[in-house]
C-alpha cells in the first residue's frame, strides 16, 4: 500500500478566484475540460477589474484544481474564451506534487 | 391626509430600524470602518429572507379567493413587461448608455427589490393601514418577467445561450426560494404556519436590519461610482420609479386593491432589483457594467424608494383612490 | 382512531413546514438549482438543533419523577442494544453485505434521527396529542448504545483501537451537545429556561425547517446511490423501521408511557441516525461505504419515517394502548 | 437581604443558562472535544450583542429625562478614568509587570465587559429587581476612556501613531456597533423598536447562551496561561473587581442610581473588556502579551464577575443604599 | 531586525483537503509528525472518492503546513498509512520561501 | 482576445496568515507597497507565536496576493518591520503562472 514512490508524480495546481455567482459555471467548465476533482472555498478580494457587484452576490469562489499540463491547458483556454473578457476572474498555476498521480489526470 | 399627516408617516419610516440601521452602513463605510457580516451570514440572511416572504405570501395567498386576487395578477404582469420596456426607452432619451447597459437597466428596474418591500410592509404596519396579504405573491411574480424582458431588449431574440441564461435565472436561488416559499406557504396553511411564525415572522424586521446594515455598507462603498454617474442617470435613478411607482399604484387601484395594496403594488414597480436582477445579468449580459446598474439601483434609487418613494407612493395612492372614489 | 382522523393527521404531518422545506430541497436538487446553506451556518443550525433538544429534555427530566421516569429508561437502554442487534442480522439476510457494513448500519439504525425525532414531536404538538417531556431525554439515551453496539458487531471486542474511538464517539461534538444541554435544562429549570425560551423553544421549528430544507438537498444528491442499492437494502430501508417502531411502541407502552409518548419512542427506534452515527463510524469504520448507509438512512428510511412513518407510529401506539386498556 | 436570599440569588445566577453554557464549555475544552462555532457565526453572534445591546441603552435612553441621567453619566465617566489608573498602580505594586502591560491591563479592566453585563442584566430580572434602563448607555460610555487612558499610560502623550491608533479604536467595529445602536435606539424609540424586539429582545439571553459556550471553550484554552500566571496577578484579577465593583456600586449610589442600577455601574466596573480592549490593545501595543491579559481578564476576572461577582455587587448596593437611606 | 538575508529559506507547503470529520485527527497527525503550525480553513470539494458524507459533516477541512522536507516525508507516510486508503483526502505540496526558517523546521 | 502567449508570464504569490485584526493594516500595506489585488479568506491556525487571542478576534486572515517580484520583497520589508516582530504572522512566497501578467505588476 505504501509502494509511495511509484506514484508519486506532479501536476498542476490551478487556483481560479471569481466573484461567486460564476460557481456553477466554473466547475462545469473545469469538469468538462476534464478535471476529475477541486476545492471550493469562500473569499473577499479586490482586483483590477473591481465592482461591487461581488458584495451582493455573498463574495468570491475560491477554486482550486489539481490537474494535468493538458487539462489546465484546456481550462485556461475556456477562461480566456468566457470568463476572462467580462468577469472579475484571477487564476493562477503552479506545479504540485501529489501522491497517486493518477487520481489527478 | 393632510400634510401634517404625511410628514409623520414619512418621519416613521426615516426613523424605522431597518432604514437607520441602512444610514448606520452608510456612516460606517464613510468612517472607514471595517465592519462586515460574514459572507456565510450574509447568504444565509439572504436565503432567510427570500423563503420568509415566499412562505407569508403563499400564506396569504391561501387565503385570497381566486376572484379577488385574478385581476391584481393580470396589473401585476402587464406592469411587469410594460415597466422594463418604459426603462429601457427612457434611458435612451436621458443616457448615452448602450443597447446592452440599457437593457441591464431595465432588467433591474423590471423586477423588483425585496428590502424596500419589506420596509414598505413594515411601515404600513407601523401605521396601521390594511392591505391585502396576497402582495408577497405579486413580488414573487413581478420577480421575474422585468427581467427576462431587459435580457431580451438587451440581446433580442436571435441571441444564443438565452435558453440556457433563462434556464439560469428562472431555477435560480432567488426565484426557487420565493416559489418554493410560495409553496410551503400555500399547502401548509395558517396552523401550519403558526408553528414557524416565531422564525419566519416575529424575527423578519430585525432580520432585515441586519441585512440592511450590511447593504447601507455595500452602498456605501458604490458611491464613488454614484459620483461618477452622469447627470442624466441621476435623473433616470429618481424621475423612472416616481413614474414607475405612480403606474403601479394606478394599476394595483384600478385592479380593485385597497390603498395599502395599492401603494406596495407601487412600490414594487418602482423599485429595481439588487438581488436577483444582479446576478441574472451578470451571467447573462456580461458585457454591461455593473458599476452602473449598482450605481443607480442601489445607489440612488433604494435610497430614494427607503427613505422618501415609501411614504410617496402611500400619498400617490391615496390621491388615485380618492379620484375612484 | 378511524381512518378518515388518520389521514387527516398524516395530512398535517405532509403539510408541515419542515417536510414541505424537505421537499422543496429534494426539488431544487432535481432542478440542479444551485442552493447550499452555508458551511458556517450548518454547522451552527445542527449545533443549535442538538443544543435546544438537550436544553428542553432537560428541563422536563427535573419534571419527572425517578419513578416515573425508570421504567421508559429501562426500555430505551434494552432497544438501544436489541435493534442494532436485529439491524445486524436482518441485514445478512436480505442483503449481500459484509460484516463491516452491516456493523455500520447496526449503528446507524440503532442511534436516532433528531430530526425525525422532532417532525415527530411538532407533529404531536400540531395534533394536540400529549405526551411525556422527558422523551427528550430518551432520545439522548438512545443516541449512544446503539453506535457502540454496531461498531463492536463490525469489530467484535479485541479491535484495536476500540477505546480511543469510544472516547471519540461518547465525547464528540454530539453528544457534548445533548447531555449538555440536558444538564443544562436540568440545573436551570423552567424558570431560567423561560429566559432562553424565545430562542431555544420559539425558533425550533423554523429552523428545523431551514435545515430540512438543506438535509433535503444532500438527500437529493445521494438519489443516485439510492438507485443502485439493490432490492434487498430498499426492504431492509422501509421494513426495518416498521419492525424497530413497532418494537418502540410497544417498550413505550409496557413502560407505562402514554400514547403521543409511546409513539414517540417507535420514532426513536425507528429512525436511523445521521448526525452522530456517520461521523462516529467514518471514524470507526472508514471500509465502511458510505454511500450504502446514507442511501439507506438519509435517502431511503428518513423520508420514509418523515412521511409516511410519523402518522402511523401513532396508530401503531393507539392500537397498541387499546389492547392494553 | 439576608444571607439566605444572597444564596438564593447566588444560585440563581449560578445556574442561568448563559452562565451553564459557559461551563460547559468548559468542560467541553477538558475532555479535548472538537467543537466551535464557526467564524463566521462567532462574528456575527458579537455583532449582534453588540448592536442589540446599543439599540435597547437608546430606547431606554430616550425615555430618560436628561437631569435624571446626568450625574450618572458623570460618575461614569470619572470612573472611566480613575480605574484605569487605579489598575495600573495596583499592578505595580503586586506585579513584575513592566509599563506597556500594565497600560494593556489598564486598558482591559477601564473598559467593560459586554457579557458580564448582560449576564447581570438577566440576572437582576430574573431576580425581578429594578434598574434604569439607561444603563446600556453607560455601558457604550464606559467602553472607550478606559481604553483610551490605558494605552495613554502605557505609552505615554508623545507616543508616535496615537493619534491613528485613537481613531482605530474610536471607529473601531464594537464602538460603532454600540453607539450606532444607541442611535438606532434613539432615534427609533419604543415604537419602532416594538418591531424588531423578538430579534433584538427576546432572543439576546439565547444568543448569548449560545456566546458564552464558545467564550467557554476559549477560556478553557486559555488556562494553562493562568495555570503560569504569578500570585500577583492572581490577586490582581480577584482582588481589583471587587474594589473597582464597589467604586460603581458607590458612585452609582451617589448619583442617584437604584439599587439595581449601581450593582449595574459595579458590574461595569468590575468587569475586563475581552471584546474591544483585546483588539485595541493588539493594535496599538504589539508588544504586550496577550497571554497575560487573556489569563486575567477572560480566564480568571470574568468567570469570578460570573459565578460569584454578580450577586456580590447586590449585595454591596444594597449595603451600600442601606448606608445613604 | 531586518537581517532578513540570513534566515530567509525554502520549506514545503502541504495542502491537505479530508472531509471535516478528520480535522482533529490530521492536526494530532500532523503534530505529531514534528509540524511547528498550520492553517486550516473550510472548504467543499468534489474528487475520485467523492461520497456525500462530508455535506452531512458540514464540508471539508482544508490544512496547510509549511514544513522541513524530512517532516513532510512523515505526514506523507502517514497520509498513506491512515488515510488515503479509507478517506476522502487530497494532499498536494510544493516548495515556498519563507523568511524566519527557523520557525518551520 | 486569445494570444495568450504573448501576456503569460510569471509572479510571485504571497500568501500572508495573520490574526484577523489586522486584516485592514495588512491589506492597505500591501496596496501601499504596490500590489494590485488580493484574495481574503478566513481560516483558524496554529503557530510558534500561538496566543489565544485570535480566537476572541474570530480567526485568523488569510490573504494571497499575486505581485511582481519588487512588489513582493516591499511587502516582506514591511511585514518584517512592522508585523513579524509583535504579532502572529506566517507568510510564504512561491511562484505561478499568470495569463494577463500585466494585470499583476
Ligand atoms: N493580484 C491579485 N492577487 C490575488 N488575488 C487577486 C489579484 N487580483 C485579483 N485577485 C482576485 O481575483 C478576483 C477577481 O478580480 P479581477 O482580477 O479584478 O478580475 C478579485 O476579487 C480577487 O479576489
Ligand atoms: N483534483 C483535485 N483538485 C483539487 N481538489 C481535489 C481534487 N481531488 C480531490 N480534491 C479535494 O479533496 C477532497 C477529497 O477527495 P478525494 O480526492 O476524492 O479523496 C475533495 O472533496 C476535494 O475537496
Ligand atoms: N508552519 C505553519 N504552516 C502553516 N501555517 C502556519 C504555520 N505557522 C504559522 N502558521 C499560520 O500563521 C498564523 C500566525 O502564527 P505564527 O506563525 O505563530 O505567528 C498561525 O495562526 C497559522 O495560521
Ligand atoms: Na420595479
Ligand atoms: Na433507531
Ligand atoms: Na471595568
Amino acid at each position: 500500500m505504501t509502494d509511495s514512490v511509484s506514484d508519486f508524480g506532479s501536476v498542476t495546481c490551478l487556483t481560479i478566484v471569481a466573484e461567486g455567482i460564476l460557481e456553477e459555471r466554473l466547475l462545469a467548465v473545469i469538469e468538462e475540460c476534464g478535471a476529475r476533482g477541486w476545492t471550493v472555498s469562500m473569499a473577499q478580494g479586490h482586483g483590477p477589474s473591481h465592482h461591487g457587484v461581488s458584495g451582493i452576490e455573498g463574495g468570491n469562489v475560491r477554486v482550486e484544481t489539481l490537474v494535468a499540463e493538458d487539462v489546465a491547458t484546456r481550462i485556461w483556454s475556456a477562461l480566456e474564451a468566457d470568463f476572462f473578457p467580462n468577469y472579475a476572474v484571477s487564476a493562477w498555476a503552479y506545479d504540485v506534487r501529489v501522491a497517486r498521480v493518477a487520481r489527478y489526470s | 391626509m393632510d400634510l401634517q399627516a404625511s410628514l409623520e408617516l414619512a418621519l416613521i419610516n426615516l426613523t424605522s430600524p431597518p432604514v437607520l440601521a441602512f444610514v448606520l452602513g452608510l456612516v460606517a463605510v464613510s468612517l472607514r470602518t471595517d465592519l462586515r457580516l460574514p459572507d456565510a451570514v450574509y447568504q444565509a440572511t439572504s436565503m432567510y429572507l427570500l423563503l420568509a416572504i415566499g412562505i407569508k405570501g403563499g400564506v396569504a395567498l391561501r387565503e385570497a379567493s381566486p376572484s379577488e386576487i385574478a385581476w391584481p395578477l393580470v396589473a401585476t404582469l402587464v406592469l411587469g413587461v410594460v415597466i422594463p420596456i418604459g426603462a429601457f426607452a427612457l434611458l435612451r432619451v436621458l443616457t448615452p448608455l448602450g443597447r446592452i447597459d440599457r437593457g441591464a437597466m431595465a432588467a433591474h428596474y423590471g423586477s423588483t427589490s425585496l428590502v424596500t418591500f419589506t420596509a414598505a410592509i413594515v411601515f404600513l404596519e407601523a401605521s396601521s393601514i390594511a392591505f391585502e396579504g396576497y402582495v408577497a405573491t405579486l413580488l414573487t411574480v413581478l420577480e421575474i418577467p422585468g427581467i427576462v424582458v431587459g435580457l431580451l431588449l438587451a440581446r433580442g431574440l436571435r441571441g444564443g445561450g438565452m435558453g440556457e441564461t433563462l434556464r439560469e435565472v428562472v431555477f435560480g436561488r432567488s426565484v426557487l426560494l420565493l416559489v418554493g416559499g410560495l409553496a410551503i406557504g400555500f399547502l401548509t396553511g395558517p396552523v401550519g404556519y403558526a408553528r414557524v411564525e416565531p422564525f419566519f415572522g416575529d424575527l423578519f424586521a430585525g432580520v432585515l436590519t441586519l441585512f440592511l446594515l450590511e447593504l447601507g455598507m455595500l452602498t456605501g462603498r458604490q458611491l464613488s461610482a454614484v459620483r461618477q454617474a452622469g447627470p442624466g442617470l441621476v435623473v433616470f435613478a429618481i424621475a423612472f420609479p416616481l413614474v414607475a411607482g405612480f403606474a403601479g399604484v394606478i394599476g394595483g387601484t384600478l385592479a380593485g386593491m385597497e390603498v395599502g395594496g395599492a401603494m406596495i403594488l407601487g412600490v414594487l414597480c418602482a423599485s429595481a432589483s439588487y438581488i436577483a436582477a444582479p446576478a441574472a445579468v451578470r451571467l447573462a449580459l456580461p458585457e454591461a457594467k455593473p458599476s452602473i446598474t449598482l450605481a443607480s439601483a442601489l445607489g440612488m434609487t433604494f435610497p430614494f424608494n427607503l427613505i422618501i418613494g415609501i411614504p410617496l407612493y402611500l400619498l400617490m395612492a391615496e390621491v388615485v383612490a380618492s379620484w375612484w372614489g
